[in-house]
């Protein structure tokens, strides 16, 4: 059907096809112009790789005390200065972002498996299971999130594992309902009655044709809501909830240190710090992702 | 002037960390309650600051036989509904007492059978078996003596329209926020100066000081160890502490391994340097605890050595327990910041003795629980002798009858001290008393089921101008002398 | 030519810039309407029938639209050069415009009788009571019961949706109509009725129109004169009639081609090969050219300029410019 | 409309039995005995199980349960509370109001910020002020909020003395708590606002009212932000909600004895009765919260209202 | 050449929704014959697209019975209709949303092949593909790309391949063209056109706009508002209909010449809801011709003449 013509406007036809490049790739070079969401990839790569390479990065353990040192400003030695215990907060600042990962991640990654499954099940059988779960979702949603989180991590006991637990139970109705809605609107999708057509059966299409197209609310949401899990895990360690001693929750260090607050800032201004710069990270990253995935929505 | 005119306020501002929870003696034993019921109540004993026993609605006592005693109640005293305090009211309040829950096992030693109202201004009170600590218990304010009409007209709501005795009388109750109390002005002693109270609920810590620096309260209870120095360097406020009957403690399972080895809990009450802890967690506030009870409760041993700091004998004593390389165990502690301080850095100073520790933070009530069911290897708690008789502080903690929920979580069994705690709880005798206690608490500082950490100290923020506060080591505090200083 | 004219373009060109690149959407474009005339601009999607439309407007959405150059002389006066004051005085009142969806041009929380009575007041000068009185009279002149002025644009089907809008249009009597494929959205039945108002209340109002559409049958059955353009750039303009008798560009015959006929039997179309280009990436010379049964050599080079062939009868395609190469970029 | 409120209140109903029973489920399979917690650390096993029988805590979980729905349902009483025997209710009653109004103070402050800042935002969008703007909101977000009202105490009733750090007295005492509270969601809303509202700006109806001749400004305030305030007032709705859960940091931080507060101390002591009432009271307010939203809704938007019969 | 390839009977499909059952089919009756294209046209939501999925059973029959090749499909268990889809296909309206986004051509197209197991290794799998390819007119260097990099035409001859992939022997097209621009939709035409006449294969073509209907069909089925008004050869339809509504719909069509005087039929209203309908002609409330017996009675498709059906009760 090509013309015939040569046509200089136009490169020559490739006798190759050209390499597989899907949708991700227009995605990431969505991203990839958008000045903030870089910023924010930069930060949170900066993260993954100081949790990753925290013993390298930090000069002591974050547990190693130093009782003769205790509260000393910032200094070269102890680029954030030290706690009551004398322990480096440069180096517990540095772990901690390992367990903000965890929990983030964790907890996120909890609500979508239970949130996505619950979601695509009520959205793709409809009828009573539909309402059934929707219901049940409603009665979780009906309490507000961080004390949801908190009557269960308190009927669990303090600890990291409960708090990702409570975190991610307390966000399933959302991923549910994201899920859900975009199950309803892709299943009567023409490609989907197409794939009918041809013989496939509900499992194929859930799992090849609805779920990768419900990937990009749930990446978006899924970003934003692991800022969310590490500020409510924070809170929660901030109530005495997430207590893992002597593990550095950025949380439960700001918790300790407000009550040094007055004589050694950089007790909870590092720490602080430390959750709002990967908080506002995964804020860049989330917006930009959300533009990049659906630039209908870009501003 | 000082010598005791009307202050120049007239509301008292004080704040504490929490709310009460009930203002009826018998409904709940906690802290912030007593505080403010020992404004409105009395009881038939008081202990002053020393913990001498002093007359209080009592004016007088006999011990009529090894299980008796006979009260002379004081005439003419009025309750706040205007009612007078007849033999009756104790009656009724002792039963009542001993029915409750929460507060009945300080009255428990009394027999309900052998309380005997002789006329209206004189009661006997027998135990079932002797026991020495009953005018102490008679002193706590769990005992403070209740209204019979009031308590059955309040009904249900009595809690929250208490009346008592005391010097102030109840007022207003903003749940969770505030407690009011005016003068009482038939007051049947001396009466209290400023005209009004409110307690007030400022949870936080830090920023009751922060109250207290900005004016906005007068008497800050509880002050963290971190504010000590920004009060007491204040030009405007002043900062009491004074030693009380409390005690922390980190106990041993003595029944399971290795902690049934006494060696182990001597080695490690040698590998850990109590002193750097309570200056570190502490900020040097209160005293390294030589032995079960503070130097504040009566009968406490005060020659006692201390284990002092001894990496090396630890490690000797391991290795002869046969754990030279150490062992890994849990210690346990409930979210309260200072137990969670002191586990951070016993944490790290058991490592040098090669002892792997894992702390679990549990939540009070699961905490309790464990503890009780005798789940744990290691657990910080504390202990306050209300009474300040050494009975309360060592029979709960170390009697073998006593296992569990009951106090002793330590499982800790000595025939012995069994038969000592016994036997001076019977006696009515001092000197035999004391000398049961002092050899009580040399054996357990030498079998140590603890490690013996520290004895606490209350902490008063005042302003520079309240004058006639007093810290009272059981924590409840007498406000009815406070008053301010004139401006001359 | 049947009358004076109203309306001239010139060489208008407006441009997007985007991400992907800079998009042509109007090319050189060079148009005329006289006055109580009919111009159909026909093209395929993507031509630039909506952006001329808005150029014409100045509603261009910028960024990124940019009306690069040209002008749009009304009555006279280039509306590029007027102030946005001015130009308000115009839109709704002088000129006004159609949008090709019913459904999302009307605003959805707003009365009709609201919508049409805000631009009464805008251009009139009548009190809110007198515009709403005059706004149901306009709702009585499209066919819509005037009692459902009260109803909100949800409550009503998308033909009368479109009635509506057109009653917006129409209300200050504007001089030119532009309508945007106002009957796209509609079925066969509703459009007839659609068109069918639309041809009445232009004679009424002797309102001259701009009628954009890619369907060649409304062209025929309400237009003066048509401008097939084809991306951004008008290949052809001529009478209806000239057009449809006589079509010279190779596209437009292409177009006429592809359409199955009604009322005769053909065994088969004879489409125009190949697609629409990207909107980046308009060919050299003529954009027509990858696709053209006629291509010639020169084509590739240049950009054939508009040849009138007959009175009337434009045609921008290098058969007709004769062998005259200079007039290529002038 | 009528019928729909009712219908809204009537679906109240089997959700907070749900809540409840979720409630009430995670207090009975948490570990520790509400009658050793009152008791305290110094109490005796005879004492213990004393209250627990008084409390009828040996009871199977369905007979607790139920006996806590029939009171409801027969009494109308949520029961008294463990440790203080207080009415359930008084309790709450005692200090829902404060967290009631921390929690309308913080939407009062986010939404004065949220929307003017993005409209505004919308309208220039790409400016400088647009920028700033977003990474003021961003930072907002970001932050901490008991972190945030710690700094605020430190500059504001330490530093400066200007304004009280803790309990709620008076007026002035919400200003610090408020702000702490509403500048999350005051950046949600800015960018909620933002968003939406640049959405709507892109719509054919405002290029209709463009092409009427208006002026931009009247196209911006009486075409847009109608039109684009419909999913803000949700989000505001959202965020009263999360607000009212939120304030629980915002209460401790600031001393303020709230509902959040007592939530918390209930869960410690297990004081199932207050815990239920606490969650249930909230469970309620937010469903109202979320029901007026909707009417709200059909306030503003006729298509909704349509379809509330 | 009669031989019949479908045959649907007393097919029925209700929705449910708040408001009542939308009858969006409603009791229609037609056949097609082997090797031809009937035409099925009517305006928007008056049941075109639900007739064409419940005669695949992609959507379940309300009531009725749809034979293929003589066996009633709506009876097939699971197996049985897997099997049965080899031979039915359908090409979807929308080339945008009937492609699964995130499926390269060569995934959309072989999709049928896998899930079949047509062939055993890959290497055939992508013969085939290619071979499909070039049979709808699809460069071979677009095996790889994504929906989103095609245009509108070049997506619809995918939708097409990934029809023909299984050797169907009828389709059903449910709009194939309307969304495309006149120049592409002329080449896809001409595509179904030659496809047809190579495989011998039998269409249901859909489409509301009629002149391509008659382009393209043999015979025309016209529906309005769930059932069918009129079926009759497409010349028959054309030249003289007899359906009030099919006079109005023809006449309404604008003609692209200049030389014809248009006399267009203007309907009044507009098409009622599906829900609830009214128990009498479906067309009453806009015909021009409605008598008293249309008010409550329903008419039925009736041989009016030879292979010539009516709904109306001015043919009995
Ligand atoms: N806001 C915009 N931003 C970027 N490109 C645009 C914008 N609006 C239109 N375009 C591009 O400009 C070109 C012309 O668009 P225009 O809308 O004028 O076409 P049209 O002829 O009206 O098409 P249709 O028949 O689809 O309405 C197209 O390539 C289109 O993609
Ligand atoms: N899944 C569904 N649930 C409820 N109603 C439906 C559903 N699918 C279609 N309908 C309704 O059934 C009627 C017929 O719809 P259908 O899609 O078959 O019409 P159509 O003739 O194909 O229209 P179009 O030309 O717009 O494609 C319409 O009123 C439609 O709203
Ligand atoms: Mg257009
Ligand atoms: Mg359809």
């Amino acid at each position: 059907m090509s013309s015939q013509i040569p046509n200089k406007g136009k490169k020559e036809k490739t006798k190759k096809p050209p390499k597989k490049r899907g949708q991700w790739y227009e995605v990431w070079k969505r991203l990839r112009s958008n000045k903030a969401a870089i910023v924010g990839a930069i930060i949170i790569g900066v993260l993954v790789l100081t949790a990753i390479f925290a013993p390298f990065i930090a000069p002591t353990h974050y547990r190693t005390q130093d009782l003769d040192n205790r509260q000393q400003p910032p200094s070269f030695e102890h680029l954030f200065g030290t706690d009551n215990f004398g322990r480096c907060i440069f180096s517990r600042v540095v772990y901690g972002s390992r367990i903000s990962i965890q929990v983030g991640f964790v907890a996120v990654g909890l609500a979508i498996v239970v949130g996505g499954l619950l979601g695509a099940i009520s959205g793709y059988y409809s009828g009573h299971v539909d309402n059934i779960i929707m219901r049940l979702m409603d009665i979780l949603l009906s309490i507000p999130g961080i004390l949801l989180a908190i009557a269960i991590a308190a009927s669990l006991g303090p600890g990291l594992v409960n708090v990702m637990i409570a975190v991610g139970i307390g966000s399933i109705p959302r991923y549910a309902r994201i899920v859900r809605a975009s199950v309803l609107s892709l299943r009567d999708q023409e490609f989907v009655e197409a794939a009918r057509a041809v013989g496939a059966n509900d499992l194929r299409i859930i799992l090849k044709h609805i779920m990768p197209n419900c990937l990009a609310p749930i990446i978006v949401q899924g970003t934003l809501g692991v800022a969310e899990a590490i500020l409510s895990a924070a809170g929660l360690s901030f109530l005495g909830l997430g207590i893992e001693l002597p593990k550095p929750e950025w949380g439960a260090m700001l918790s300790e240190a407000r009550h040094y607050m007055r004589d050694s800032w950089h007790m909870s201004v590092f720490p602080g710090l430390a959750i709002m710069i990967t908080i506002f990270g995964l804020n860049l990253l989330g917006d930009g992702l959300r533009d990049a995935l659906d630039p209908r929505l870009k501003g | 002037g000082c010598d005791g005119e009307v202050g120049q306020i007239e509301n008292l501002i004080v704040a504490q960390g929490s709310d009460a929870d009930s203002l009826d003696p018998h409904a709940t034993n906690d802290q912030p309650s007593s505080r403010v019921k020992k404004q409105i109540y009395e009881t038939l004993i008081t202990q002053d600051e020393n913990m001498e026993l002093q007359p209080g609605l009592a004016e007088s006592w006999d011990q009529i036989d090894e299980l008796t005693f006979e009260f002379k109640l004081k005439e003419g005293v009025k309750f706040h509904n205007g009612e007078e305090l007849k033999a009756s009211d104790v009656e009724f309040t002792l039963l009542r007492a001993l029915d409750s829950a929460h507060v009945g096992h300080i009255v428990g030693a009394i027999d309900p059978e052998g309380i005997e109202v002789v006329d209206e201004y004189r009661i006997r009170i027998s135990t079932v078996e002797p026991f020495a600590p009953l005018l102490a218990h008679l002193a706590h304010t769990a005992t403070s003596i209740l209204n019979e009409k009031a308590v059955t007209e309040g009904g249900e709501d009595y809690f929250r329209n208490p009346v008592g005795t005391g010097p102030y009388e109840f007022s207003n109750w903003e749940m969770g926020n505030e407690i009011e109390l005016v003068r009482f002005e038939d007051y049947h002693g001396e009466p209290a100066h400023i005209p009004m109270i409110t307690f007030r609920n400022i949870q936080e810590d830090g920023n009751r000081t922060i109250e207290l620096e900005t004016g906005e309260i007068h008497i800050a209870y509880d002050i963290l160890p971190q504010d000590i120095n920004r009060i007491e360097s204040h030009e405007n406020l002043t900062l009491l502490r004074d030693l009380n009957f409390s005690t922390v403690y980190l106990g041993f399972n003595c029944e399971k391994e290795p902690f049934d080895d006494v060696r182990v809990r001597q080695a490690i009450n040698y590998a850990i340097n109590v002193e750097s802890i309570i200056d570190a967690v502490m900020e040097g506030s209160g005293e390294v605890a030589t032995g079960p009870i503070g130097p504040e409760v009566w009968a406490a041993n005060m020659d006692l050595d201390p284990y002092g700091y001894d990496v090396d004998k630890a490690k000797e004593l391991l290795a002869e327990a046969g754990y030279e390389d150490g062992f890994s165990t849990t210690l346990w502690t409930n979210d309260n910041q200072l137990r969670q301080d002191i586990a951070t850095i016993v944490e790290e100073q058991l490592l040098e003795v090669g002892i792997e520790i894992d702390i679990e933070v549990l939540e009070f009530g699961a905490y309790l629980e464990a503890t009780a069911d005798g789940e744990h290897d290691m657990f910080i708690l504390g202990w306050v002798t209300v009474t300040g008789d050494p009975d309360y502080g060592l029979y709960s903690l170390f009697h073998s009858n006593e296992f569990g929920e009951a106090g002793n979580r330590t499982f800790y069994a000595n025939e012995r001290v069994d038969e000592l705690l016994d036997k001076a709880r019977r006696s009515a005798e001092p000197s035999v008393r004391e000398e049961a206690y002092m050899e009580v608490q040399e054996i357990v500082r030498e079998e140590a089921p603890w490690l013996f950490l520290n004895t606490g100290e209350d902490r008063t923020g005042l302003r520079s101008d309240i004058r006639g506060f007093v810290n009272h080591p059981a924590g409840h505090h007498a406000l009815w002398t406070v008053y301010v200083e004139d401006e001359q | 030519m049947k009358s004076k004219e109203l309306l001239k373009i010139k060489d208008l060109s407006i441009e997007y810039r985007t991400d992907e690149g800079v998009i042509k959407a109007v090319d050189k474009m060079s148009l005329e309407v006289g006055v109580g005339e009919t111009l159909g601009i026909v093209g395929e999607t993507g031509a630039g029938k909506t952006t001329t439309a808005l150029g014409i407007m100045r509603l261009v959405p910028n960024p990124p639209g940019k009306i690069a150059q040209g002008e749009v002389i009304f009555r006279g006066e280039n509306l590029l050069e007027k102030t946005e004051e001015d130009m308000r005085k115009i839109r709704g009142n002088k000129i006004s415009m159609i949008f090709q969806d019913p459904m999302t041009s009307l605003n959805p929380v707003m009365t009709t009788e609201e919508q049409i009575a805000e631009v009464i007041i805008l251009h009139q000068n009548v009190g809110k009571q007198e515009a709403v009185e005059k706004a149901k009279e306009m709702l009585n002149t499209v066919g819509i019961p005037v009692e459902r002025g009260k109803d909100y644009p949800h409550q009503f089907s998308g033909g009368m949706r479109q009635r509506i809008v057109i009653a917006i249009a129409l209300a200050c009597n504007p001089e030119l109509l532009i309508a945007d494929e106002p009957t796209t959205a509609l079925d066969v039945t509703i459009q007839a009725q659609v068109l069918k108002l639309m041809k009445n209340l232009k004679e009424e109002f002797e309102t001259s129109m701009i009628m954009i559409t890619h369907d060649l049958g409304i062209v025929a059955n309400i237009c003066d004169k048509v401008a097939i353009i084809y991306t951004g750039y008008a290949v052809e303009y001529a009478s209806k009639e000239e057009l449809y008798n006589n079509p010279l560009h190779p596209y437009t015959q292409g177009l006429f081609g592809s359409i199955p006929s009604i009322d005769e039997d053909e065994d088969r179309l004879k489409p125009i090969k190949g697609l629409m280009p990207e909107p980046t990436e308009i060919p050299d010379g003529c954009p027509f050219n990858p696709r053209c049964p006629k291509v010639m050599p020169i084509c590739l080079k240049k950009l054939p300029t508009r040849t009138e062939v007959k009175t009337g009868h434009f045609v921008n395609c290098h058969l007709y410019n004769g062998n005259d190469d200079k007039v290529g970029g002038a | 409309m009528f019928r729909y409120i009712g219908r809204r209140l009537l679906l109240l109903i089997p959700v907070l039995l749900g809540v409840s029973f979720i409630v009430f489920s995670l207090m009975y399979i948490a570990p520790g005995c509400p009658a050793a917690i009152s008791l305290g650390e110094q109490a005796t096993s005879r004492e213990i199980e004393q209250l627990k029988e008084q409390m009828g805590l040996n009871d199977p979980f369905i007979v607790q349960y139920g006996r806590f729905i029939s009171d409801i349902a027969i009494h109308q009483d949520l029961g008294r509370s463990y440790n203080t025997n207080a009415p359930v209710v008084d309790e709450i009653i005692g200090r829902f109001p404060t967290t009631l109004t921390l929690a309308a103070s913080g939407v009062l402050v986010a939404v004065a910020i949220g929307i003017p800042v993005g409209i505004i935002s919308a309208t220039k969008q790409y400016s400088l002020f647009d920028n700033v703007a977003m990474v003021f909101a961003l930072i907002g977000v970001s932050m901490p909020n008991f972190w945030q009202g710690l700094l605020l105490i430190l500059l504001f009733a330490v530093g400066l003395g200007v304004l009280p750090s803790s309990g709620y007295t008076t007026p002035m005492h919400m200003i610090l708590p408020a702000i702490t509270i509403g500048t999350s969601s005051a950046a949600m809303i800015t960018r909620m606002t933002r968003s939406s509202m640049l959405e709507v700006i892109k719509q054919d109806y405002i290029r209709t009212a463009r092409a009427k001749g208006q002026k931009e400004s009247v196209v911006i305030y009486k075409h847009a932000l109608k039109n684009a305030l419909i999913p803000v007032v949700t989000v505001v709705g959202l965020q009263f909600g999360y607000l009212l859960g939120g304030a629980v940091l915002t209460e401790r931080v600031f001393s303020i004895n709230g509902i959040g507060g007592l939530m918390i101390a209930s869960i410690s002591t297990r004081d199932y009765p207050l815990v239920q009432g606490a969650v249930l009271f909230i469970a309620v307010t937010f469903c109202i919260i979320n029901l007026l939203v909707d009417i709200l809704y059909a306030y503003i938007d006729p298509r909704i209202k349509s379809q509330y019969k | 050449m009669s031989e019949k390839i479908v045959e649907v009977k007393n097919l029925k499909k209700y929705f449910q929704t708040k408001k009542g059952p939308l009858h969006a089919v409603d009791d229609i009756n037609f056949f097609i014959k082997k090797g031809e294209t009937l035409g099925l046209v009517g305006e928007s939501g008056c049941g075109k697209s639900t007739a064409g999925r419940v005669l695949l059973r992609l959507l379940p029959a309300t009531d009725g019975e749809v034979f293929f090749e003589g066996k009633n499909i709506l009876k097939l268990n699971g197996r049985q209709m897997r099997k049965a889809r080899r031979d039915m296909q359908i090409i979807f309206q929308d080339p945008y949303s009937s492609l699964n986004p995130r499926m390269s051509v060569e995934e959309v197209i072989s999709e049928p092949l896998l899930i079949n197991k047509i062939y055993k290794n890959k290497k055939d799998i992508n013969k085939r593909v290619k071979e499909l390819m070039d049979t709808v007119g699809l460069s071979q260097r677009l095996v790889n790309a994504y929906p989103h990099e095609l245009d509108g035409g070049r997506r619809q001859r995918v939708g097409i391949a990934r029809a023909l992939a299984l050797k169907p022997k009828f389709i059903v097209q449910d709009e194939p063209v309307s969304a495309l621009d006149v120049s592409i939709q002329a080449q896809i035409l001409n595509l179904m056109e030659d496809i047809q006449d190579e495989m011998g294969l039998t269409y249901l073509f859909i489409s509301h706009d009629l002149s391509v209907v008659k382009h393209v069909s043999d015979r025309i089925a016209v529906m309005y508002l769930g059932k069918i008004v009129e079926l009759a050869d497409y010349n028959a339809i054309f030249k003289r209909p007899l359906h009030p509504y099919t006079q109005a719909l023809l006449s309404a069509i604008p003609i692209p010449k200049v030389d014809v005087e248009q006399k267009m039929i203007i309907l009044e209203g507009e098409v009622p809801s599906p829900v609830n309908p009214p128990a009498g002609c479906r067309f009453y409330g806009r015909c021009r011709h409605r008598m008293e017996i249309c008010k409550d009675t329903n008419p039925t498709l009736t041989e009016v003449e030879k292979e010539r059906f009516v709904s109306c009760h001015l043919h009995p």
